[in-house]
């Protein structure tokens, strides 16, 4: 029988695969923009599979939350991509360093 | 006082006069702040004279509770009188002091002396050791401004050094207070004197007060902050900053490290001791060589303080009562000799010693006075400072002789560097023709220094006036002391008296009456 | 479940999300023009629901029941406190702001729209006693705060604040997210009551894991170290009334919700958590105080001084007490009145032509040019520097008070020390303005005058932040105590 | 009114109402008030001295007002007079109204004549404040006094650099003394628990046995308190490792030197040591000190006396040997024989200075002997004067029938000491007479340069300048001290002169002001010896308790063997025959005694090189130090480590700050990862 | 056992796509990887019989996210060749602070000892109906309990929504395609043209 201990492994790794896609990349936004889509991910599959577990409707009601803010996250997200880049004329992370110090 | 709030109503004349001086021009401003400070002089007088000497500890007591253990709580005893006495006195001359010497943004400037005396005063009488806080604390302000915005060339470095080494030094005080108040359960500072706090942890609270206040006082090696600040700052600001601000360590000493953690004072008297031991020396041997008037000036003051502190620090009521005429006179002497640079930095606008010389030859009226304070500062008997000079050292030699020893060099470096100074500003050739063109005093500066003078004398004369209305309360905490009264090294021990005096001649003729002297 | 009583409680989210809809109609059809409209009626809703919030308030003593909708949200003193204070700066906040963008031809309805919404998620987040709750409100709070970072979307500052903002925020989420499923799982419950409930005694690593990650997640939210690091970049990025924002609003909700979370939800585990909020106020008092100096930004140095003065905020909050949460609240209105104080006496330094005047080298001298605006400065600084007898003392007071009495003196006396260091830059303010004289060309920029508004919202808080704020503390401290009580008497 | 009040607080009363005044009145009013003053003072002073001498008076005290009361430590203002206080009296009012008579020739020509004046009778003030001190404190009120007073006057013409030097020189080195009777006072304080001079001179004596802590060591209470205080009296009677300042005191005018620097302050020290004799007589150890301080001073000032040119400074290493006289006798008992010599000195040593000064007055303001000369016929009075005072100084007398005031005071000192016994007062009995001999070597020293021989005065500078000649440089190596050049010339200057070494200038006697008091003095100079010997010595009623009156030393004193009784008078006139060698007969002995005896003359020359030492080991290092602690410490330490020190730690957290600021979303995201593995971490562990 | 199957074919594939989306060197690439996790997320959720969230993860996220994400990429005209997937130079330290969270995660969790793991217990007020299918008993849930919640994330959308076009929107300036029939028929040619003789040698000026 798969336990719950092997979703939340698989969401463990999907989260830290997540964080690592923030930091380690640095040519574009967009990647990071996924990777945050990544912990969400890892962390619905947390929720569900110990609304499973614990035969709790709750935690896939909280998911269904993360989806929709999810959704709203990628789109304002984006759109903030967008001006950006129409200014700019680059997404490349590195170039994301006018403001520091 | 027939319930007159006579302390609330000194403290309020100088926080209005000096919000009125924000809005009004030059004039006006000069004059409202004269009027306020001879005003609250006035109030001083009447205070010193209602004061029952022998009376209740605590007079003057006013209290309205205000909020979370917090109350505005005034009140005065001996002690306390002094130092208000010694502010209210000095800050009219302050003012008088700054007349002609600040012509710009006049308003601001008086405004911050008069809440400078404001909270001065609210220091002395603060009964609720929070709100002393806030009056200790909030003088930084003022104080900041007075040197950043009217001070000298380098009045930055000055005024940043002034507030932060200051305000370092003070935090450390409010968390131990937060911690006794919370202990204690009373935030009266009447309360807080009786109470006992476990040795072990008045070892803490001694430490945090002491950093406030050894910063305060300065005691070295936390003194590096005066004479920059000193030199930088306009005349009055000088005045005020030696005269009072400097008190406000001392005070803080004798009403809280001392009688709150007695147990921790004594434990500790071989620091202050050393330290007080340490500054007297090294202090007195960098004034030597100072080029800077008000640098000489400040380093004696750290000199002077650091005989406050041995004085304080000996457990005694000579050494407490000398303390105190000590802070008293260096209050007086330090002030007027700072006016004395004043009068001469007014009309040359130097204060590098080697550019006077002379000055008994054109201004002997002036030399006179600056002599007056000079020897003053050096204790010489007949002034203050030899009454405070005196009783503290002779507190001191009864704890240890080794301290009294090196404190008592001070007198002879005071006398050399002071001396010293003297003798080239007003003694010499004329060096200069700008400085020997110099007018003798005027009318003005004559008010400055005439009553200051007077009352040196007066101090060196007939202390008793000083002396007796603090006497109960020194009495009182010497009395709260004797319990951790560390021994003196002195140990007398009686011995079997030698049957004859020294030059007795058993042998001859006549001996029979030789060991009776000459009764 | 009494629907009634919910909508009843939730009156003030409720009434501003229906203002925030008929507005955004209104600015559909009024386009640019009715900019000035939405933002008069959106001053208007807010000040409805602080009346609507106040009132009920006002009888909830007599309120037998203050939670709703099936102990999801609640309304208690705290919740009050906390929304009072939030519209109160949302309301300053919005009343400084359209000068800035209408001088730079932007601004428009919007703008008023999503601080509304961003209101209502900040209630929502004070009210929440449920992680779900929480998330919604946080998030509907942080999406639209991000949209305010990057509202003047041609300033390519803005822009990058904005997308500075929304990869952290969203990272922060991210760890707050896991974190409620982690607590999720091993407490078995969403809501507060039934965490606390289930985490007493000794406690397994993974809810404690999980506890950590929603203290890391609201860690980011409340700007403390080391999730601190958008915050500088941000707020200098964001345009100053949006900073003025974020300083303020936001950041009391979030140190509300922490509040809620630590000292409810967690309160069971104090030694857990403890430990990492003194940390992180110790991290924050310095690392904020370090920031500060050696900036030329204004903007930047405010921003630090947040940073700053969210550990002092934190230390209230370690203690685990009610006197700390009450100080804490405490320090958060002073706060609120300070920092929104000094960022909108930033946005009054203005030359003619609406460039902001956004350096030291700026203010050289400002006091000769215009001694009021300086003196408000003056008085805001020292009161940051929390100095007697500006009242920023007494907030500085109550926390290291509380931190005494919790026994933490060893916190308070290197928090207050290293307060120390941020004196250093306060006093600069004070310093250039004062005792510089203004430095070549740009002694002959003049200072544009300022409108009426800014100049109300300065005075009232620096008035609040004179010593005659200490007039107020009774009240002040009555209020904080109770809402700080309500926090610990949770049903 | 009580006339000890007058006498007292007149002085005071002149010298504020000529002084404050300074030159808004014409300096006739202020030396009018203060010479009426002070000869008021005087003759109030001699009845009382005249009582006590027929055993009339009896000692009382006069209060004042309170000053200061400390707990248990209490002194008030009070005015006491007993027996010693009387004899002081009259020489400090005599000395003081006849010094201020002589001013008014003396210094005629300054403009600052208020301020001498004032500063004359201030000082008048301090010093018999002090001698009728009750109290320890007071006394030190009227020692600082009578310090401020000399400061002021050796500092009178405070345009010479030399002048503010010697004033800044002699405050300081008295105020290493005062160190030291400071420290007594405290000590006494503390042992005795009073600072009144009857209640410690009645307890002393109990007090013998007892041993104290002091600096870490265990000693006797007695030797302890005196030894300190017996460091003021050496501070203030410029005994030797003290004595630096009293030569270069002589900046000041000469009748400052005469007043303060011979007749009166200096000998303040051996006044106390009286005054406290009975606290002495409990201290051997301490008393032995004091003998052998003052038999030492008293032959290193008479050797450098032997060398030095300048007049006055040879006068005042004579006043120091004197002192040194009067020490040894305090040290062997004889206290009273001690006050016999302070007063007969008294007499002589302000004759021999205002002579001096009058010699000084007629040779244009040249100190130096060797442009002295055959002065005997220009100025026959002040020779005369100058005679008498040089008789007096060096003992002329006849043993068994009586000579001049020294004779009878210098004698009875000696024989005390041989009489006492001791190694220490042997010791001092050898030293006293080879000294006797020395003195009157150096003595007829300076009679012979300055009044015998051919005049040498063309080489003086200053007579050069007040004939109008040319310069010429002084000898080199021994630049003449000059007193105020600015003072005006009240001589005529004739035309060249043809006598050669005279260079045309022709001295005139001193003005019948200057004369007067040389007459008065000259008279005490040659009876006050014999006139009052016998109470002195002989009479424990006249001291009436005021000092240790030690009668079996008095009569031991008389009972000594004959060539001790002529031991002094031998020695003086072995003196004399040298001196009459070495600058009558034969003048070319001294340069050629200079040279034989090449280091010892120089060793005496400069003075032992205290100055030097003190120079290299007090003065520069103070200054050095000063400078190292200033900008070495203070600079270079504290305010590098302390408050800059935390201003840079805190600048280079800034710029790390500001480093991990570095604008990366990565970085920002790579700090907040490491801070939930932290915390994750630290709760895990 | 096929669940067992089922469930490491999935995971395998969700933590390979998912490495691959950081990893891609192309964006688009990127994006398919994701959508390739977010299916066999779905399958996942499947496995632990929550068909709603799974079928609403596909519709949501495949449809709606992954394809917003796809058309912002190709938007954005990016020059792929210089979007390389470069990493920062500090790559080894992040590879090792996350390999460390990994490690302490699962250790933390006590997921290592299968079957072990402390879940804590549900209050049971949100338990699914007995015998009532999962998006049933969700709705049930949905449209009472978490009502609130619901409109509030309606809210959330709505700003989602705003800010978007708050920020993307621009008005374009000046011929923005609007026809103004009264100034095309006003237009005359003498106005629009104009008749220049320009001498030998010299240009016209326009």
């Amino acid at each position: 029988m798969i336990g719950v201990e092997h979703y939340i492994i698989v969401g463990t790794i999907l989260f830290v695969l997540g964080v690592l896609g923030i930091f380690l990349n640095r040519k574009n936004v967009i990647v990071i923009l996924m990777a945050i889509e990544l912990i969400l991910l890892a962390v619905n599959i947390n929720l569900v599979a110990f609304s499973a577990f614990l035969n709790d409707l709750a935690g896939q009601i909280f998911a269904m939350f993360v989806l929709t803010v999810a959704a709203a996250e990628a789109a304002i997200g984006l759109a903030i991509l967008v001006i950006y880049f129409r200014g700019r004329g680059t997404i490349a992370v590195d170039d994301v360093d006018r403001l520091k110090g | 006082m027939g319930g007159l709030p006579i302390l609330s109503l000194m403290l309020l004349v100088p926080l209005i006069a000096g919000i009125a001086c924000l809005l009004v021009d030059a004039r006006p401003a000069r004059l409202i702040a004269l009027g306020a400070t001879l005003i609250n002089l006035l109030l001083g007088i009447v205070l010193w004279l209602n004061f029952d000497i022998g009376g209740a500890q605590w007079q003057f007591q006013e209290y309205a509770p205000l909020f979370a253990g917090f109350s505005w709580a005034l009140g005065v005893d001996g002690i306390a009188l002094m130092l208000i006495m010694l502010s209210v006195f000095l800050m009219p001359f302050c003012i008088l002091a700054s007349w002609e010497a600040i012509r710009t943004r006049v308003g601001e400037y008086m405004a911050a002396f008069l809440f400078m005396e404001a909270l001065m005063i609210g220091v002395f009488a603060a009964q609720d050791i929070f709100l002393f806080y806030i009056f200790f604390e909030a003088g930084l302000i003022p104080m900041y401004l007075i040197i950043g915005v009217w001070g000298g060339d380098d009045r930055i470095y000055a005024s940043y050094k002034f507030f932060l080494y200051t305000l370092l030094g003070s935090v450390l005080m409010l968390i131990a207070m937060l911690w006794m108040v919370n202990v204690a359960g009373t935030s009266s500072i009447p309360a807080l004197m009786e109470y006992d706090f476990a040795p072990a942890a008045q070892t803490w609270l001694w430490l945090a007060f002491f950093a406030s206040f050894a910063v305060k006082m300065p005691m070295w090696p936390v003194h590096t902050w005066l004479p920059d600040a000193h030199v930088q700052a306009p005349t009055a600001g000088s005045v005020i900053l030696a005269g009072v601000l400097l008190k406000m360590g001392g005070y803080g000493f004798i009403r809280f490290s001392l009688p709150m953690f007695p147990e921790a004072s004594a434990q500790f008297t071989w620091l202050i001791l050393g330290l007080s031991m340490a500054a007297i020396v090294i202090t007195s041997l960098i004034a030597l060589v100072q080029h800077d008037m008000k640098k000489l000036i400040a380093y004696s003051s750290v000199a002077h303080m650091a005989i406050v502190t041995a004085g304080l620090f000996a457990f005694n009521v000579q050494g407490l009562e000398g303390a105190m005429v000590m802070m008293l006179s260096h209050g007086l002497v330090s002030g007027a000799l700072f006016l004395c640079v004043g009068v001469i930095y007014d009309r040359l606008h130097t204060r590098e010693i080697a550019r006077y010389g002379g000055l008994a030859i054109n201004m002997p009226a002036y030399a006179l006075f600056f002599l007056l304070f000079t020897m003053a500062s050096i204790g010489l008997p007949g002034t203050s400072g030899f009454v405070a000079e005196f009783l503290s050292l002779a507190g001191v030699y009864q704890v240890s002789s080794w301290a009294a020893l090196v404190l008592t060099t001070g007198i002879i470096l005071a006398a050399g560097y002071m001396l010293y100074l003297y003798a080239r500003v007003a003694y010499g050739e004329q060096r200069n023709a700008d400085a020997a063109a110099m007018r003798d005093l005027n009318a003005r500066e004559w008010v400055l220094l005439a009553p200051i003078a007077a009352a040196v004398l007066w101090m060196g004369v007939y202390p008793e006036s000083f002396l007796a209305p603090m006497r109960q309360d020194i009495a009182m905490l010497e009395a709260r002391l004797a319990r951790a009264a560390p021994a003196g090294d002195a140990n007398l021990v009686m011995g079997a008296p030698r049957a004859q005096s020294a030059n007795a001649m058993a042998t001859l003729p006549g001996a029979e009456h030789a060991g009776e002297g000459a009764h | 479940m009494d629907f009634g009583l919910s909508f009843y409680l939730a009156g003030a989210e409720i009434g501003l999300a229906a203002a925030a809809l008929l507005l955004l109609l209104v600015t559909a059809w009024g386009g640019q023009r009715a900019a000035r409209l939405v933002t008069i009626i959106s001053v208007a809703a807010l000040v409805g629901a602080t009346a609507f919030t106040a009132a009920v308030m006002n009888n909830g003593a007599g309120l037998a029941q203050t939670e709703a909708f099936f102990g999801l949200y609640r309304l208690d003193t705290f919740a009050g406190f906390a929304k009072l204070l939030i519209y109160v700066s949302t309301i300053a906040c919005l009343i400084v702001t359209p000068r800035y963008f209408e001088r730079r031809g932007i601004y428009r309805g919007e703008y008023a729209v999503l601080m509304l919404f961003n209101a209502v998620g900040m209630g929502m987040m004070v009210s929440a006693v449920d992680l779900m709750t929480l998330y919604i409100g946080l998030e509907l709070s942080s999406l639209s705060s991000y949209v305010l970072a990057s509202f003047a979307r041609n300033d390519m500052r803005s822009a990058e604040a904005g997308l500075k903002y929304f990869v952290l925020g969203a990272l922060a989420s991210g760890i707050l997210l896991y974190g409620m499923s982690l607590v999720y799982g091993f407490t078995g419950n969403t809501s507060y009551a039934g965490i606390r409930a289930a985490l007493t005694g000794e406690l397994g690593t993974g809810a404690l894991f999980g506890v950590v990650f929603v203290l890391a997640g609201l860690a980011f939210k409340v700007s403390a170290v080391p999730f601190h690091m958008w915050t500088p970049d941000v707020y200098e990025g964001a345009p100053t009334p949006v900073t003025t924002f974020f300083a303020s609003a936001p950041k009391i909700a979030a140190v509300a919700v922490l509040a809620r979370m630590t000292l409810y939800a967690f309160g069971e585990q104090l030694f857990g958590w403890q430990q990492i909020v003194v940390f992180a106020a110790l991290a924050s008092i310095v690392v904020g105080a370090l920031g500060a100096i050696g900036q030329e930004s204004l903007k930047r140095v405010l921003a630090y001084s947040s940073i700053n003065n969210v550990g002092f905020l934190l230390i209230g909050l370690a203690t685990g007490t009610p006197a700390g949460a009450s100080a804490m609240l405490t320090y958060l209105v002073i706060y609120a009145a300070m920092t929104i104080g000094s960022f909108v006496a930033l946005l009054m330094l203005t030359d003619d032509d609406g460039v902001p005047l956004s350096t030291f080298a700026d203010i050289a001298g400002l006091a000769g040019t215009k001694p009021a605006l300086a003196w408000c400065i003056l008085l805001l600084m020292f009161s940051l520097a929390g100095i007697p007898p500006l009242f920023g003392f007494w907030a500085k007071f109550v926390v290291f008070q509380a931190a005494v009495q919790a026994d933490l003196v060893a916190l308070a006396a290197i928090g207050i020390a290293a307060s120390v260091i941020g004196a250093f830059y306060y006093i600069k303010f004070v310093k250039v303005m004062f005792f510089d004289a203004p430095a070549g060309a740009e002694a002959t920029r003049h200072v544009a005058r300022s409108p009426a508004a800014h100049w109300a919202v300065l005075v009232i808080a620096t008035l609040f932040i004179s010593p005659l704020g200490f007039l107020l503390t009774p009240w002040l401290g009555a209020w904080s105590n109770q809402a700080a009580v309500s926090l610990f008497t949770l049903a | 009114m009580q006339p000890i009040l007058l006498i007292v607080f007149l002085p005071l009363l002149a010298a504020l109402v000529a002084g404050l005044p300074n030159k808004h009145l014409p300096s006739v009013f202020a030396k009018s008030v203060t010479t009426g003053a002070l000869i008021l003072s005087c003759v109030l002073s001699w009845p009382i001295f005249l009582g006590f001498l027929n055993g009339t008076a009896q000692p009382s005290v006069v209060p004042v007002a309170q000053w200061v009361q400390s707990g248990t430590l209490t002194f008030d203002w009070a005015l006491r007079v007993d027996t010693l206080t009387a004899v002081m009296l009259v020489v400090i009012t005599t000395v003081s109204a006849l010094v201020h008579i002589y001013s008014w020739g003396y210094m005629a020509e300054d403009p600052d004549q208020p301020r001498f004046f004032a500063y004359l009778s201030l000082f008048t003030f301090a010093m018999l404040m002090l001698v009728t001190a009750d109290n320890l404190v007071q006394m030190f009120f009227g020692w600082e006094g009578v310090g401020l007073a000399s400061y002021l006057l050796i500092g009178f013409w405070f345009r010479k650099p030399s002048a503010n030097a010697a004033a800044i020189k002699a405050f300081v080195v008295n105020r290493v003394g005062d160190l030291g009777f400071m420290l007594g006072i405290f000590g006494t304080y503390l042992v005795f628990g009073t600072t009144s001079l009857t209640e410690i001179n009645a307890a002393a004596a109990g007090m013998s046995g007892a041993t104290i802590g002091f600096l870490g060591m265990r000693l006797q209470t007695m030797d302890v308190l005196c030894i300190l205080l017996f460091i003021g009296a050496m501070g203030k009677s410029a005994q030797l490792g003290l004595h630096t300042w009293l030569p270069d005191a002589m900046e000041g005018p000469t009748p400052v030197s005469a007043l303060i620097h011979a007749a009166t302050m200096v000998t303040a020290g051996v006044f106390m040591v009286c005054r406290l004799s009975p606290m002495f007589e409990a201290a051997p150890v301490a008393l032995a000190l004091v003998t052998f301080i003052g038999a030492a001073t008293c032959l290193f000032a008479a050797t450098v006396g032997m060398t030095q040119w300048d007049i006055k400074r040879v006068i005042a290493y004579s006043t120091c040997s004197q002192l040194g006289y009067m020490f040894f006798a305090a040290g062997v008992g004889a206290y009273g024989v001690a006050m016999f010599h302070l007063f007969t000195h008294a007499f002589f040593k302000a004759l021999l200075f205002l002579g001096a000064g009058s010699v000084i007055h007629a040779m244009h303001h040249e100190q130096d002997m060797r442009y002295y000369g055959a002065l005997r016929r220009h100025i026959p009075l002040t020779f005369w004067a100058m005679l008498f005072g040089t008789l007096a100084i060096t003992g002329v007398g006849i043993y068994g029938i009586g000579g001049f005031a020294g004779f009878h005071s210098k004698d009875a000192i000696l024989e005390a000491a041989f009489a006492r016994g001791t190694d220490m007062a042997t010791f001092a009995f050898w030293t006293g007479t080879l000294v006797a001999l020395l003195t009157s070597f150096y003595s007829w020293r300076l009679m012979f340069l300055t009044f015998w021989g051919r005049p040498r005065w063309s080489e003086s500078e200053h007579i050069q300048h007040a004939v109008g000649h040319g310069h010429h440089s002084p000898e080199e190596g021994n630049p003449p001290r000059q007193e105020s050049a600015d003072m005006g010339s009240p001589h005529d200057v004739p035309g060249p002169d043809q006598h050669e070494g005279t260079a045309g200038y022709h001295p005139h006697e001193s003005p019948v002001s200057m004369l007067v008091p040389l007459g008065v003095l000259t008279l005490g100079a040659i009876a006050a010896g014999f006139a009052f010997a016998p109470q002195f010595i002989d009479g424990a009623r006249f001291w009436n308790g005021s000092i240790y009156y030690n009668e079996a030393l008095i009569h031991a004193l008389h009972a000594v063997p004959l060539p001790v009784k002529l031991a002094a008078t031998i020695a003086m006139v072995l003196g004399l025959a040298f001196a009459w060698f070495a600058y009558i007969r034969d003048t070319s002995i001294p340069a050629k005694t200079a040279e034989q005896m090449g280091p010892i003359y120089r060793l005496f020359y400069n003075k032992w090189y205290f100055d030097d030492l003190y120079r290299a080991i007090f003065v520069r290092p103070a200054f050095w130090l000063g400078r190292q602690l200033w900008q070495r410490g203070d600079v270079g330490i504290i305010d590098r480590f302390g408050p800059n020190g935390a201003a840079w730690a805190v600048q280079q957290g800034s710029f790390a700050a500001k480093k991990l600021q570095n604008g990366y979303l990565y970085s920002y995201a790579l700090v907040m990862l490491l801070g939930l593995v932290g915390a994750v971490t630290w709760v895990l562990v | 056992m096929i669940q067992a199957i089922a469930f490491y074919l999935f995971a395998t594939i969700v933590i390979t796509s998912a490495v691959m989306v950081i990893m891609a060197r192309n964006p688009v690439h990127s994006v398919l990887w994701l959508i390739l996790a977010f299916f066999n997320a779905a399958g996942l959720m499947v496995l632990v019989g929550a068909e709603f969230i799974a079928v609403l993860l596909v519709i949501v996220y495949v449809g709606a996210v992954a394809v917003l994400f796809l058309f912002v990429v190709m938007m954005l005209d990016i020059d792929f060749a210089e979007l390389r997937s470069g990493f920062i130079k500090n790559f080894p330290l992040g590879i090792a602070i996350a390999l460390v969270l990994l490690a302490e995660l699962i250790l933390g969790i006590g997921a290592w000892q299968a079957g072990a793991i402390d879940l804590g217990t549900a209050g049971g007020a949100t338990a699914p109906v007995a015998g009532v299918s999962n998006i049933t008993a969700l709705g049930i849930l949905l449209y009472s309990r978490y009502l609130f919640l619901f409109e509030a994330a309606g809210l959330v959308l709505l700003v989602a929504m705003i800010g978007a076009i708050v920020l993307t929107h621009r008005k374009r300036e000046g011929s923005s395609g609007r026809q103004d029939i009264a100034r095309q028929i006003a237009r005359r040619p003498e106005d629009a043209t104009i008749m220049r003789q320009p001498a030998t040698g010299e240009g016209v000026e326009l």
